[in-house]
This record gives structure tokens, C-alpha cells and sequence, in this order.
């Protein structure tokens, strides 16, 4: 397991001065992503915040290849570029690095389609459950009852579980991380670099102004998301399930999930559950699923 | 070069400190005040939070058929002194055009504007704004308060400013804005 | 809802407006900057109770202009906005939108084609749809973003023409500028009626849309969208001269000229260019230059009649376009060339390139290119500013 | 790609500071107090912006591009980082 | 492989042998009617070890855009081929091929865009694409579509040019019609070195493609573009001329004039109804009238200069279009339009809408509506037995 | 249980006559659908042979409402129906009929879509396991090792798993059937008729051109799918998977599934595998991925 | 839609034989045998073409538009239905 | 009409019985024999097992710049006799323009056929077919044999099919198919 101090010491490839808003996400993902993948990795990266962090041309603030592409082709323009890399020979990791709109929703056929066939791809998503580039809209990923301008009174739907989408790909490698975690999204990354295929990592990003929440609290809501069971950490592996860090101890019944108000109430997307009037509903729905869909996930666990 | 009749503003802030809300509050209120073309707008990027941002105003008794950029303002309006470090605020602002900036330290601010070019306006909207308790996420709201300055140096009366204000918000919000209003329009100052 | 009044706001706020008065029952849309404040907007006023409409808020444009499709076919008023590369991935589903003579209506907020990403405006992407059948509408101003939308489903729908509509609107200098516009509010009911489809699916009536149709069956069914179109011309007149009447507007037609009468000199442009082109003309004309401005309001059915009409007598023609056909010319330069070809007339025209990729377009510069080619000192096609370059 | 025909490609280079001096935007500003700080180097991975380095194992805040988001200050074990309002 | 020999097969197969000499590396393609051949044939190359390239079989057509892109982004010729819904699924695409200054190559067998549904042939697909960057040829016959592509990949990659090229081919008229062709084999490798990219992803030096530019930059890329554009038609020439000296053929350059000097009655048409049009001009000429027929070979760039050359003193302009653009004009009366409108140069023309959705254009079509046009007894505008209708 | 001889007697809403090949699947699964949904049903129909089965208009051999929709469009066009449906009260069964290319491949982020949203529509995929309509191309549902005519030397990667994409979005029904039991899609597509939501059922539709075999063996190998367990009789209900028919059987240890090679041998896309030379590799992994797969089910379908 | 303006719409109506008589794609006929039938149904309800019917109970072949493929000869459980050469 | 020198042929067959492929290979033999411009295409459907299809030739001294459909072609090819009772198969055939039958009843075939108006030539395909061998899902393969019959009536040199026929197949169907040809060549007969 990567230590901190190892990873403070890594070379950053994401450039300070960049665009992002303060407490961004995209930050700790990255800068921790590229740090297991280091300089022999090339980028393609959809319309997402992630487009703009990188600030107006002709400087960018990134230090591999990018190739900026459409929202909705994140894989198959690395699918494309897999095949050119096998064909010159080169060594080089092939990364999609997108938003969860461009994942979950706009890039999703592309994504099935590249896992399918088993392309050379590692693919990531930063998943802030909203279409943040574009000012706040539900995306696929949005959780159940979170306000974004699109849904201005509550989304209506639980989350897609784009996971287990991926897992019923059986691609040789799907993980969910967290922003609260950088040493398991390194370690993730790491292994997943290692393995040839399609592979899948889903990291979950919390984003200040998304989720409205003040800017320093975004890797504080990466761990409570983990620690309420609200998200969880997995890896599927060659055919088998596996839990880790939080969401394995309370697999192991070495812990509880702590109630997601927890974590809900720190999020003004959130809020209109709370105030003015309780949404003993919403709330005891989203409860009831996280129970469900972590037992879903236990069975599969068992085999 | 400018077209007759038309005053054109320009309003400085950072992300998240609603420039263009204000201008398109003052818009609102140039049209009640007679002004049948108004235009407010930004200028157009990815502003994150913090960074500095402008956003455009036009007014006229006529319908406004510009949609080109303003490129000398007659006046200028700056939501934080701070940018002053960042920002050339006054430039293309006309001769003798004026600058109303948001200010505890008119002093300060007067040595950064050229004053014999320009007619310098100060007012204290964070004060103001504190002092209200138009505060959020820990951020005085300073964006309403600024525009009774503004009406009181351009000359929209701040009436329909207090409109403005009121139409877009409810209740003790409102009340809070519009109060902010008339005292900014109270205690602006020329500084010269 | 209540009557007519002036809303200060901005175009995108026209457009969800005129959506909301048109009483339109199914939208689906995906948000794109700067198209997703019209889609943010009607979200509000359904989730808020003020329409009564069901939103689908799909996974892609693709999805969007597909899922208005069918709503539509099920004979139901419908509505998307898009925007540049939203545009692009629903290019199919346009064609199929017309050609199954559905006459949908949405809002593409024109906005530059990347890469580079660029969010800003430029014609172009609405213009790789002008073959395909496609009633299409340019605003300059936010008042005409609104009437031209309610305009667009009132001739769409028209039983003499059952073919689609797009309103265009410029991204940032109308989607995002707050002017004033007076909605219509209930007043629109007696304008826009409600709508009463020339086909649907319906069980009691099974009709099938769109199997294997022969050649000369699908010509004809082309020939027919043609007519359609071309009957557009007056049907579109008509909706215009019932709408001023109604709403106490002055609109022209499918053109507006200003200054035209006695022109020498033509200033042929579009949406916003178009408008600061007449403050380009005031200038020029108080430097005593006879200049007039044509600006299309609608660009398919291409009004060739109205400007052939206006530009007789001109000697000279300067063509402002925010989008080229790269390889050929401008594209309203294309359609000013077909048409004075089949009408028989010579013009001495220049073709100029100006705020492709969104920028700045100012009187000043438009006087400037003006007076350059009134001088003959300017290039046929001229890329403004290319000299530095 | 030979300068004279083909200068204008939609291509960049990396570049720190591609967004200017981003410490401008900050409204409040991190202070490590090195007297409690036990050098665990949690706020230089954690910093969004990647703006503190290490220094002889120190971490140290590059306030040029440092926006002030507060994260290492809240993620800090030991509570030696302090936000201090700047304007 | 060996070196040149006439192979009997459809146009199809002649796309997928020039595909084969072009030493393509990487292709993506998804299945449509009437392409799907190109695709079989070349997996059957790569799978039967002919060729040594990876195929991707994607999912849609906008992924086999979008995975072309990604391969020769890496620096790695690529090529693809679709047709009608699939042309259009993948627009968005075919910007970003272009506006990335990546020099793809695509075959596209023109086909009627639905509903209802009609597999035949039709430009429109195409045309819908004339705006934006691609240089686009037209072929006639089955040694035109071979030819073109090695000719395609020729210009595209040249360093003075960096666009994308599409080859059109018409659905079954070209793409299942079997006429012998001749393939060059290896030698090929002389006339097409091997791809040396102007730029690449690649880890040694670090390129970010695409990342937001302001409006002033974007506008001077769109400005290159249209240069790059404009210097291709001299490129195109060149690469022609090289290519007919090496292999043997005769073409002319961008158009193909048959009988032009001395006609006063012009034909002008591309792809199959063009080289259907010199047997009209023969029987023309047979009956006394001095017909010529002026063809397009590249349509992007538009052949201005050729074509107001060869046109010249012609009394009269019949051009035959297989496509419209819907409330205007057909494509190619636009550009003829605007070039003649930029020349100066007035012209009697008539458009004649033909072979729309796929129906079949003889010669005597051709024949029959010329010598209406030459009596005066056609409408400008005329879609060929509308009179039925 | 429906009856065959119920089934005999019931109105046929696809048409005699028209232009579907002799032997088609679609005939069976189309006509027993028809019949258990009635009149009062609409249908979106994407490109596929269905689409030239309804034959040349003005006519067509079909008698409910079709809208002849783009390839990737079923579910997205079907989602516009149903909302214009709830808007105007009415009361129909929002169908979309679509192969397997228009569903696993093109059609996919349609389908994940509208299943997000919950959008109400019956989605039918006739799975043919190939794009029969341009002749005999492969697609997502191709099974390894079967010639296409873009897979000349047989695919190299396994069909993708629909069915449990669809069951990984948790929509309220998914069941997946056979042509070879016209009872068991009757009783599906009756079931899923009287839910709410969106609902998935897939097909397994022999073809006798794809898959080349006699005209005569339709049905026989739509059984034979079964009894070999390279398809499996399921439906997933308001979160529990249930098998049917054989499969059940099989499930409940009553029987054993037959070798797969009774069903392979059938058919001569799959002739590589046997002559010249026999392919046991592939065979092998074929006969293992039925096992695999299948556990993979029992597991879900435990809990 | 009135007839004078808009004639021209890409709808079908419900037909049948809309690919012809398709009995004549026939190279092989079913033929019952009723001595052997013993009116299970099968044939009916698994003809692709929908063109077995119902007739007092029994099945009866629609040989204007049977193809001919033979399904029904293969499931028919008491081997009722022989297929015969036709051409 | 027609074009001089152009010979123009139109083959009627059913989807499966390889019309198309008929009529490439006559084009491949064609060629072989000296006419530069041959073509050969399918009237395009979506053509299912067993229904009736079209398919085209066209052969010249000359290159071809034709691409329209045959509308009165010189010769018929019909690869199945009970297409004459679906199909007008001589419809738009040239006066005294040719007509060659696979059937094994010349008799019944003359019945149906104009001999007045058209040549009419019979050749037993099927039977060729079945003899050698040539059998495909229980049908026998006739559209190699018959272009024997088509060699000899228009006048390509039947050595050109026969290797038009051996580059398109390897080994013993080569050899099969190649002896098809000849058959045909050496049977087909006139019927007056
Ligand atoms: C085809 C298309 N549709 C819409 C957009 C507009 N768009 C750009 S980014 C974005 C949202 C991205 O959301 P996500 O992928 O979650 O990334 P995030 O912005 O949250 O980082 C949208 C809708 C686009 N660029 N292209
Ligand atoms: C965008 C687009 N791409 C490709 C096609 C061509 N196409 C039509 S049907 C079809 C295959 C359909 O396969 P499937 O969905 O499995 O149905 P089947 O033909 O097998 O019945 C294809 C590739 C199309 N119509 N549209
Ligand atoms: S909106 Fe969220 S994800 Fe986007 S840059 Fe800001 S913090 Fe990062
Ligand atoms: S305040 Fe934020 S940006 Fe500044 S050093 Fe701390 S973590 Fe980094
Ligand atoms: S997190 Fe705190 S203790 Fe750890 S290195 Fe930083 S300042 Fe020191
Ligand atoms: S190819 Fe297969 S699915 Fe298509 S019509 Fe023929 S039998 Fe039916
Ligand atoms: S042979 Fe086929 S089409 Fe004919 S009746 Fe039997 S099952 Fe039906
Ligand atoms: S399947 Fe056989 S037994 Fe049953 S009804 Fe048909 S013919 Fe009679
Ligand atoms: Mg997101
Ligand atoms: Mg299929």
C-alpha cells in the first residue's frame, strides 16, 4: 500500500494555476491518478469540468498528451487510440478521464461497446453526480432527491449504478473509489494500469459548488459518503468482488454505516429534504436503498 | 467613437459575487425609469468562484440595437477594491468617465485612480452589507447595495432600483436588499 | 398565467417564455452551454406548477430531438433547445423530423464548433442543417426570440406546410443579455390554437410512418417538402401580419430592411450582426453614404423574392456572415449567388467573414469593412482581420 | 508542421499558471504553524490545486496559486493550518 | 500484394482494395446498406492476412468517427466508411475530424436520408457535410472510386493541407455495380509515403488538443482552415497530375469536361448522372446541338476557377442535381451561384432536381430535359416529372 | 398458463404476406407478442429486418401504429410516446420492438436512459444475435466463435449481457425468453404489459440465414438454445430473478443442460469450430462461459 | 390532411400481401395430413408467416402466402405435416 | 433506344440462386474477351430467399458511361422457369431480342414465351446442376451452368467463362462449376 508521504513526494502532472474552482475535486483525483500512471500515459478527456480546468489555449495545465474530445466519445476515441498504439508498439497507458455525465449518460454506449470488445482502455470517471461544466444539471449519477437546476425540487430517481453496469460487462477490472481516499485511488489506478482490456474505475468526487458545500470540506464529504455506505468501495477483479477500506470492515460486520443524514445534511443540494419541512420519505428511501444495494453487492460478493 | 444616447457601464466583481445580477437589476431599473433600451450582459468565459469577472450594461431612451462589446464605458463600477491590484478597471473608460467602486479605504483606492481623468465614487457596501446581515456562506452580499451608488451617479432614480430589488426577491430578503439600496445611495461619495 | 407584459431577461429566458405561453405539453432536452438556461428555466416552471407539461430530461441531445419525435407523433405539441455540438449529434434525427413532416419547433442557441472548445458564437452549426427541410428563423434581439418562436409553431403546424422549425438566437450576445421583451401570456391562445396534428399514431387509425418506400414515392415525398417550403414563403408572411396585428408589432416579413429605399449600398447580414448593422448604416449615411441594410429574419425559406426585390437598383452588396462553407464562400453569399442567377441579376457583392468563433462584431468594424468596399479596396472574401494574421 | 503553411493548429503546451496567479482569487489564506505541524504530508496530497510542496520534508504553501479553498487546513490532523481571512 | 491488375468488382470492393494499397493501419466502421460491403471485404483482407491493420468493430458510426480520430491522433492513417443515417449519426465527428486537422479519409455511399426508409441513391447525406472542412470528391465509375481514395489520402496528409477527405460513391448505381478497375498494388508506396504526421499524441512531447481557445484564436484556426482549403485545389492538381503519370490515367483535374469547347449548352452534374450525361451529350450533339458536359470531380474544394473557365461563353447552364437544399436551391446551383456572382459573370441556368431518392436517370432523361431547357420550355427550378405529381 | 391452443385462436396483428424470409423468427416473436398486447399498442421500431418485414409502402404488414424510427432510437422516441401518452390519458402499451444491434450496440444509451428515468415503455429486443437486415454483420450479441461477415474466422469475444445490464439499472421488469417457447413470451410479454416503468424483454430469435441453418429449425433451435444453457428463461421482478421453463429445471437440479455443441453443430456459422479442424479451444471456453454465466445467475438469483 | 396541399406523407396502411403472394417464394409445400392431426395447434401458433389458420378447429395451410419453410412440418408432435417439392 | 455497341442483358432469378454473381461472372468473361466496359448490378430490394429478383449486364467495346437501368435489354437470362409464372420476364425486351430458359420442359416455356417476337433458348440447368453435383441446402446451383448457355447464344467465348469461373472458386467446385458451364454451353438449344 502507497503511504502518504510517498505520494507527497510524486511528481505532479496536473498544473497549479489551473482553472478549477477552489476545493475541486478534479484536483486530488487527478494529480493522484497521474501520479500511479505517470508520464507514459495519454489523455482523452470529453467536455467536463475537466476541460476547462485546463485553462484557455494555447497553454494547457496538464503535462501528457491530451486530446480534448466530444462529450460523448471519451471511449471510443481511446478505443481508436488503443489500436493505434498497439499497431506502432508503443507503451503507453490509454486513459478516458471523464465526468460522470460523459459516463454515465452521453458516453455510456461507447463505454459498453469498448468494454465489449475488450479494448486496451483504462477508463475513468470523476463522478460529481451532476453535469457541473454546464451549472448544475442532473446527470444519471445524480442521487435521489438532490436538487440540481434541473431538478429544482429533488431528482426523482435513485443513481444509476454504473458499477455494476460495468461489472455486468465482466471486464477484467471495475473499482469504486473516493476523493477521500487518494491512497486507494492510487493503488486503484496502479493496478489497474497493470492489467490489459477494458477497465473501469468510478471515483467519487464531491464538488463544492454542485453540492454546495463550503470549498474545504470536499475530501471530509469523500469519506462520509464511504463511511454512510452512501458509495462504496469495490473492486471487481478477473470475475470476483471484493470490498475495501470502510465498506469492507462493515462487510466483515467490524463496522456499521453511520445514517446517511450524516452526510446528507451537509450538502445544500440536500437541503429542501431538511427544511422547511422534513422529507421523512426521501430520506428513509434513500436509507432503504443503500441498504439494498449494498446487499445486492454482498451477494455478489459471496461467490 | 459611441452612439448618442446610449450610457454603457461596466461592472467588475469576482465569481460568485453577482456583477451580472447587478447589472441586470440596474437594467430593470433603467427600463421603469423610461429607458426603453436596456441591455445587460456578461462577458461570456467559465468563471470559477474568486476569479475576476465583468459584465456590461447599456441604457438608452431609445431600443439599444448594439450587441457589440463596450469598449469605453462611461462609467465603471467595482464590486471589491481588491481587484484593483488584479484588474486595469479603467481601461477605455472615457475622459472624465466615472469609477464607483466599493470601498472601505477610499484613500487607498483614490491612489490607484487617476483622478484627474476620471470622477471617482466610493461607497462601503460591505458594511453595509454586514451590517444588514446580507452575508452568505460567509460572504457579504455587496452586489445590490452597490447599485443605489450607481443611481445616484448616473441618475436612474433609486426607486426604481428598490423595485428592481423587490421583484426579484421575497420577503425579508428583499427587504434587506432594498435597504441596502437606499442607504449605498445615501452614503456614496465623490473623492477627488 | 396572466396577459401581455415586458419581462426584462435574457433571450434564453424569451425562449422558455414562449415555450411556456405556446403551451407546449412535451419538452425534452440536455443542458449545453448556452443553451441550458432555456431547459433550467422550463424545468422551473413545471416543477414550480406554472405549466403544465412533462419534461424528459434525456441523456443526450440525440435523445432529446428523438424523444420530441415521438411525442410528437403521438400528436402532442413538443419542444427541445440545443446548442453547437448538441446541434451535431442530433443532426440525424432533424432529418427525420422533417421528412416524417413533424412540425416540432426548438431553439439552437448558435454557438462555435470545436475543437478547440469554444463557446462562443458562430452560425455555422446551425447552418449544416439548412438542406434538409427545416423552417429556420434568426433573432436579433430578444423580443424577436420570443415572437419568433410562437410565429415558428404557428406556421410549423400550419396544415399547408407540417414541417419543423428552428429559432436561432447567438450564443452569449442574445442567450445570456437581458433586454426587455413583452410576452403574450393567455393572449397567445387566440394566435396559436391548439394543435391538431395532420397525422399520429393513433390505435383507432393504425398508420405506419416511414417503411421501405420506392424511389419514385420518396421523390415525390421530397418534391412535396419542397412545395411546402416554398409555400412557407406566404404562410409565413400570413403568421407574421396576424401577429403584429394581434400583439401590436411592426414586423416587415421574412426579411427587415432599414434604410433600403434609396440605398446605393446594401449591407446583407443576420441576427444580431444584422442589427448592429443598422447602427453601422446610421453612421455611414451621416457620412453621407447611401447605405441600407437587409437582414434576414427567415433564412429557409430563403426569402429571394423580398431581397431581389430590395436590393434592385443597388450597386453594391456586402454580405456579413458569422459562418463559412469552407471551400465555397459564405453561405448566405451561396443562396444570394442561386438567387440572383435564377432571377437574372448581376450585383457587385463582397463576402465577408466577422465574428466566426465569437468575436466581436462592433458597428465600427462593420463601418469599416463598409466604407472599404465601397472604395473597392476590400477582397470579394475577406476573413476580417486576416491581414494581420 | 512547416511554420509557413500551417501555423494555426487548435493545439496547446503545458503551462503553470495557465489561469494567471489563481492566489488572487483567495478570500482566505492557509497558515501552517510549523510548531505543531508533524510533517504526516496528508494537506500536500490533499491540496486540490497541488499548491504545497515539499521543502526539507516541510510542507509549504506556494501562495501564488494557493485559492484558498481551506481543504488542508480542515484535512491537517494536528489542526496546524489555519484559514486567515485575506480580504 | 502484388502490383497493378484489373480487378472486375463493385465500387465497394474498389474502395476496399484502395484502403488495402494505402497501408491504412487502423479501421473503424460500422454496418450500413448500401457500405457494408467495403467493411466485409476489408475484414476479410485483415482476417485472411492480406492486410496488416486492426479493425474496430464499433458499436455505431459515431464511434467509428470518434475511434479514427483517437488512432490518427496518434499518428496512425486511418479510415473509415458509413453512408446516409450513419454519415449523419456521426456528424458531430466529422467536425472534430476537421477542426483537429486530422487528414482521415472516409467513403460515403450517398444514400436517401429516411423516413420512410430507402436504401437508394442520393447526395444529400453528403452535402449536409459541404460546410466544414472535409475535401470531398465525387466518383463516376469504379477506377474514379479507387483512384480517388489513394488520391484522397495523397492530399489530405500533404502538409500544406492537413483536412480530412471523403470519397462519395452512389449507393448501388457505384457501390454494387461490379466494372473492372484497375489497383495499383504495391506500387502505391511510391505515390503515398508513409504517413508522417504534422502533429501526434505522444508522451515525449506533451500536445493538448482542443482545450478552450478564445474567439480570436478559434477565428484565426477557422481562417487557416479556409487558406488550407483554397491552397488544396492546387494541391489536388498536382497530386493528380503525379498520378496520372504514374499510373497511367487521364484526369483532368478537379472537373472533367467532355465536349466543352465549343458548347453553348452546358450539363453540369457530378458522379454517375455526370458521366450518364456525356452519352446525353453525345445523342445531343448527334441531333445538332452544340452540348458539352462539365463534371465534378471534387466538389470541396469547389472548383471555382475551373468551372466559370470552362463555362465561359456557354449560352446556357442545365445542372442536374441528385439532392435539393430544401426552401433554396440544389448545392450545386448555390455554389455555381456564388461563383459566377464573384466572377462576375452572368449565366442562364436551370436546376433540375433528378435521380432524388434514388430513382434512375438515363441518359434519355437527360437528353429530354436539355432540350426543354434549350427551347426555353423549362422552369429554373424543376423537379424532373413533377408535372405528374 | 397460456395454451396453444389459446394462443391458436387469438387475432394475428402481423400481417400474412409479408416480406420476412421463410422461417423467420420474427414471424413467431412478433405474432405472440401482438397477441398478448392487443390492439391498443403502439410500436417503435428502429432499423432492422423488421423494419423491411413490414414490406413496401404505401402498405404495410403490420396492424397497430408503427413509427419507423433511427437505429438507435427505439427507446428515446418510445420515452417522447409515453410522456405524450400520460399527457393525453390514453391508455396504450408503448412498445419498442428492436434487434439486437439496435439494443446492445447502437441502441444501448437510449435504452440505459429511458430505464433510468423509469420512463414507461415495454422495450422487446428480438435478439437474432447478429444485424440480420445488412446481411449477416456481427454485433454485441454475437456469441464467440460464430462467423459474421465481419468476423469471418469467428468472433473473438462473448455476447454482452443484456439482461443483466438491464437488471444492473434495477428496472421493474426483465425477463428473457425464446422463440422457441411462443407460451413463454406470451406470458412475458402479458406480464410486463400490466407494469409500470420501463420493462425489458429479450428474444432469442434463431435466424436461419445469420445463423445458417434450414428454414425449418427455427423453433427447434430457439429450444435447443435452452436445454444447452447457452440462453436462459428468467425474469428479474420487482428485484428478484426467477428462472423458468428448463432453466428452472436445470436450477432446481431436476435436469442437466445438454452439451452445447447439440446446439453449435446445428448451425453452420459455427461449422469453423468443427471442420476442417476442431476448435476445442474455443469450444471449451463456450461450454465454460455457459457454467460461468450461469452461476453467475444463481448467485443473483439466491437472495 | 386535405388532400390539395399535403398529399405526400411517408404512411402505410395495414395490408396484406403486401410482398405479393408471397406462396409463390414456396420451393417446398406443407401438406396436412387429417388422418394423423390430432388438432394440437402447434402448427399454428409457431408458423412464422401467420398463415396456418383456424378452420372449425382444424389447421388449414394459406398456401397464397405459406413460404414454405417448414417449421411447421418440424414441430407438428404427431409428424402430420409432410413438406413436398413444388418446384 | 440504346447506345450503339452496348449489348444489354437482364437475368431473372430468385434471392439465393446467385442472379448476381451471374451476371459478375459474365462480366469478368466479358471482359477477358475483349469488351473494356462491362458491368453487372442487382436491382436493389432487400431481396429474401425464394422471392423473384433482377440482376444486370452490359458489355461494349467501349468503356461504359452508363448507369442507368436497363430498360429494353438485348437478352434475358432466366435462372428459374416458375419465375414465368410471377414475373413478366419479357417485358421491355427488344424485338427478336433473346430469351434464355433454365427449365426442363421447353415445352411448357414456349407456351409462355412470344417465339414470334423473341429468340427463345432452353437449357437444363438444373438437371446439369444435380448431376454434377452442385447442390446447395438442397438446391441445386444453376447460375454458373447457365452462363454456358448465355456464352454461346451472345457469343463470348466460353473458354473466357470457364475461367471467369475458376478465379472466382478454388479446387473441386471450381472444377464442378467450370464443367456446368460447358454442359450449358454445349445443350442449350433454340426453340421455335
Ligand atoms: C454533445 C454535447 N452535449 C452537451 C455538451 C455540453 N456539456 C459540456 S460538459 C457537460 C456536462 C459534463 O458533465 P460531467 O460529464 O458530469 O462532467 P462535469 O462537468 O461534472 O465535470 C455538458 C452537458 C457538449 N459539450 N456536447
Ligand atoms: C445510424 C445507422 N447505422 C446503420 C444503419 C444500418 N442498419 C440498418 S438495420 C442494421 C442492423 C440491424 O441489426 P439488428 O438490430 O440486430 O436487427 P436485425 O437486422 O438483426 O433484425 C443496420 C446496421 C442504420 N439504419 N442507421
Ligand atoms: S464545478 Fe466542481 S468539479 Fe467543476 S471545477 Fe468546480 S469544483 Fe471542480
Ligand atoms: S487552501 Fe486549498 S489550495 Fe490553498 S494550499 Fe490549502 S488545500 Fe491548497
Ligand atoms: S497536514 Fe498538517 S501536520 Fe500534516 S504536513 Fe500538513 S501541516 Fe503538517
Ligand atoms: S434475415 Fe433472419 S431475422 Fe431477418 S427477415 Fe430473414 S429470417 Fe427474419
Ligand atoms: S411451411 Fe412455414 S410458412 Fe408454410 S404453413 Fe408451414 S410454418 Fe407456415
Ligand atoms: S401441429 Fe400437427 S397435430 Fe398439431 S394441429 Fe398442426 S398438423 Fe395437427
Ligand atoms: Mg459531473
Ligand atoms: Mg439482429
Amino acid at each position: 500500500m502507497v503511504t502518504v508521504k510517498d505520494l507527497a513526494k510524486m511528481e505532479d502532472l496536473l498544473l497549479k494555476g489551473n482553472a478549477a474552482c477552489a476545493g475541486c475535486p478534479i484536483g486530488v483525483a487527478l494529480r493522484t491518478t497521474l501520479k500511479a500512471l505517470g508520464r507514459k500515459t495519454i489523455m482523452f478527456v470529453p467536455a467536463c469540468c475537466t476541460s476547462v480546468v485546463q485553462g484557455i489555449g494555447p497553454g494547457a495545465a496538464i503535462s501528457v498528451p491530451l486530446f480534448n474530445t466530444a462529450f460523448e466519445t471519451a471511449a471510443s476515441v481511446a478505443s481508436g487510440a488503443a489500436a493505434a498504439a498497439e499497431i506502432l508498439g508503443k507503451d503507453v497507458t490509454i486513459l478516458a478521464w471523464a465526468g460522470d455525465g460523459g459516463t454515465y449518460d452521453i458516453g455510456l454506449q461507447a463505454i459498453s461497446g469498448a468494454a465489449e470488445r475488450g479494448d486496451n482502455v483504462l477508463y475513468i470517471c470523476y463522478n460529481n453526480q451532476m453535469y457541473s461544466n454546464t451549472g448544475i444539471q442532473r446527470s444519471g449519477a445524480t442521487p435521489l432527491g438532490a436538487w440540481t437546476t434541473t431538478t429544482w425540487t429533488g431528482k426523482t430517481e435513485h443513481m444509476k449504478d454504473m458499477g455494476m453496469i460495468l461489472i455486468a460487462h465482466r471486464v477484467p477490472y471495475v473499482a469504486a473509489t473516493s476523493v477521500g481516499y487518494p491512497d486507494d485511488i492510487y493503488e486503484k489506478v496502479k493496478k489497474a494500469k497493470e492489467k490489459k482490456g477494458f477497465r473501469y474505475i468510478d471515483i467519487l468526487a464531491p464538488c463544492p459548488p454542485g453540492w454546495r458545500f463550503p470549498s474545504d470540506m470536499t475530501i471530509r464529504l469523500g469519506r462520509l459518503a464511504i463511511e454512510t455506505g452512501f458509495w462504496l468501495l469495490y473492486e471487481y477483479e478477473d470475475g470476483e468482488l471484493r470490498f475495501n477500506g470502510y465498506t469492507k470492515l462493515v462487510a466483515e460486520g467490524k463496522r456499521e454505516f453511520k445514517p446517511v443524514e450524516e452526510f446528507l445534511r451537509l450538502q445544500d443540494r440536500f437541503r429542501h429534504l431538511f427544511e422547511p419541512k422534513r422529507r421523512d420519505d426521501i430520506l428513509e428511501e434513500i436509507q432503504r436503498w443503500i441498504k439494498e444495494r449494498f446487499e445486492w453487492y454482498l451477494s455478489l460478493a459471496k461467490i | 467613437m459611441g452612439i448618442s444616447g446610449v450610457i454603457e457601464i461596466r461592472f467588475h466583481g469576482r465569481g460568485g459575487q453577482g456583477a451580472v445580477t447587478a447589472a441586470r437589476l440596474l437594467a430593470m431599473a433603467a427600463y421603469k425609469a423610461g429607458f426603453k433600451g436596456v441591455q445587460a450582459y456578461p462577458f461570456f468565459g467559465a468563471e470559477r468562484r474568486g476569479a475576476p469577472v465583468v459584465a456590461y450594461f447599456r441604457m438608452s431612451k431609445e431600443l439599444v440595437k448594439l450587441h457589440s462589446m463596450i469598449k469605453n464605458p462611461d462609467a465603471i463600477v467595482v464590486l471589491d477594491d481588491s481587484l484593483l491590484d488584479v484588474v486595469d478597471v479603467t481601461s477605455g473608460l472615457k475622459e472624465c468617465g466615472k469609477v464607483i467602486i466599493n470601498t472601505s479605504s477610499p484613500d487607498k483606492v483614490k491612489e490607484k485612480i487617476d483622478t484627474n481623468k476620471f470622477k471617482l465614487y466610493c461607497v462601503d457596501c460591505t458594511s453595509i452589507a454586514l451590517d444588514l446581515g446580507l452575508v452568505i456562506a460567509g460572504i457579504p452580499v455587496v452586489n445590490t447595495a452597490i447599485l443605489g451608488a450607481v443611481s445616484k451617479v448616473i441618475g436612474i432614480p433609486v426607486e426604481n432600483v428598490v423595485d428592481a430589488v423587490k421583484e426579484s426577491w421575497r420577503g425579508s430578503v428583499a427587504e434587506k436588499n432594498a435597504k441596502a439600496v437606499l442607504r449605498a445611495y445615501d452614503s456614496v461619495k465623490e473623492v477627488s | 398565467m396572466s396577459g401581455r407584459r415586458v419581462i426584462i431577461d435574457t433571450g434564453n429566458s424569451a425562449v422558455a417564455y414562449a415555450v411556456k405561453d405556446a403551451e407546449v405539453k412535451v419538452i425534452a432536452a440536455y443542458p449545453i452551454t448556452p443553451q441550458t438556461t432555456i431547459v433550467e428555466k422550463i424545468a422551473q416552471f413545471i416543477e414550480y406548477g406554472q405549466m403544465d407539461a412533462k419534461m424528459i430530461r434525456v441523456e443526450s441531445e440525440h435523445s432529446a430531438m428523438a424523444a420530441i419525435i415521438g411525442s410528437e407523433a403521438m400528436g402532442v405539441r413538443s419542444f427541445t433547445a440545443t446548442s453547437s455540438h448538441g446541434l451535431a449529434l442530433m443532426h440525424e434525427m432533424l432529418w427525420y423530423a422533417s421528412n416524417a413532416r413533424l412540425p416540432v419547433v426548438m431553439a439552437v442557441a448558435n454557438r462555435t464548433m470545436g475543437p478547440p472548445w469554444n463557446i462562443w458564437a458562430d452560425w455555422g452549426d446551425a447552418m449544416a442543417d439548412r438542406d434538409i427541410g427545416w423552417i429556420m428563423s434568426w433573432a436579433a434581439n430578444n423580443q424577436e426570440v420570443y415572437d419568433f418562436t410562437l410565429i415558428s409553431y404557428r406556421v410549423a403546424e400550419d396544415k399547408r406546410i407540417v414541417l419543423p422549425a428552428m429559432v436561432n438566437l447567438e450564443a452569449f450576445v442574445l442567450t445570456h443579455t437581458s433586454m426587455p421583451f413583452e410576452i403574450c401570456g393567455e393572449e397567445t391562445r387566440e394566435y396559436l390554437p391548439e394543435y391538431d396534428p395532420v397525422w399520429k399514431l393513433d390505435p383507432d387509425d393504425p398508420i405506419i410512418m416511414g417503411n421501405l418506400f420506392s424511389p419514385a414515392d420518396t421523390m415525390k415525398l421530397r418534391w412535396d417538402m419542397w412545395e411546402s417550403m416554398e409555400r412557407a414563403k406566404k404562410v409565413i408572411a400570413e403568421a407574421i401580419r396576424e401577429y403584429n396585428e394581434r400583439f401590436n408589432r411592426n414586423y416587415e416579413g421574412l426579411i427587415k430592411t432599414y434604410k433600403m429605399d434609396d440605398a446605393d449600398y446594401a449591407i446583407l447580414s443576420m441576427g444580431t450582426i444584422g442589427e448592429e448593422a443598422e447602427v453601422a448604416t446610421d453612421v455611414l449615411r451621416e457620412e453621407g453614404l447611401k447605405v441600407g441594410t437587409v437582414r434576414i429574419n427567415f433564412f429557409r425559406p430563403f426569402p429571394r423574392e423580398d431581397i431581389i426585390k430590395t436590393l434592385n437598383g443597388v450597386s453594391k452588396v456586402i454580405i456579413f456572415e458569422r459562418s463559412s462553407s469552407i471551400g465555397a464562400s459564405g453561405q448566405i453569399m451561396q443562396d444570394l449567388g442561386q438567387s440572383l442567377l435564377l432571377e437574372k441579376m448581376q450585383l457587385d457583392v463582397n463576402d465577408v467573414f466577422i465574428g466566426i468563433g465569437g468575436t466581436d462584431v462592433s458597428y465600427e468594424d462593420i463601418v469599416n469593412v463598409v466604407k472599404k468596399a465601397i472604395k473597392g479596396d476590400l477582397a470579394p472574401l475577406y476573413w476580417y482581420g486576416s491581414e494581420g494574421w | 508542421m512547416p511554420e509557413d503553411v500551417n501555423k494555426y493548429l487548435p493545439l496547446s503546451k503545458p503551462k503553470i499558471g495557465i489561469s494567471g496567479k489563481t492566489g488572487s482569487w483567495r478570500i482566505f489564506a492557509p497558515e501552517i504553524n510549523y510548531e505543531k505541524c508533524v510533517k504526516c504530508h496528508i494537506c500536500v496530497v490533499v491540496c486540490p490545486e497541488a499548491s504545497i510542496l515539499l521543502e526539507d520534508d516541510r510542507p509549504k504553501i506556494d501562495y501564488d496559486y494557493c485559492k484558498g479553498c481551506g481543504v488542508c487546513a480542515r484535512e491537517c490532523p494536528v489542526g496546524a493550518i489555519t484559514m486567515r481571512r485575506e480580504r
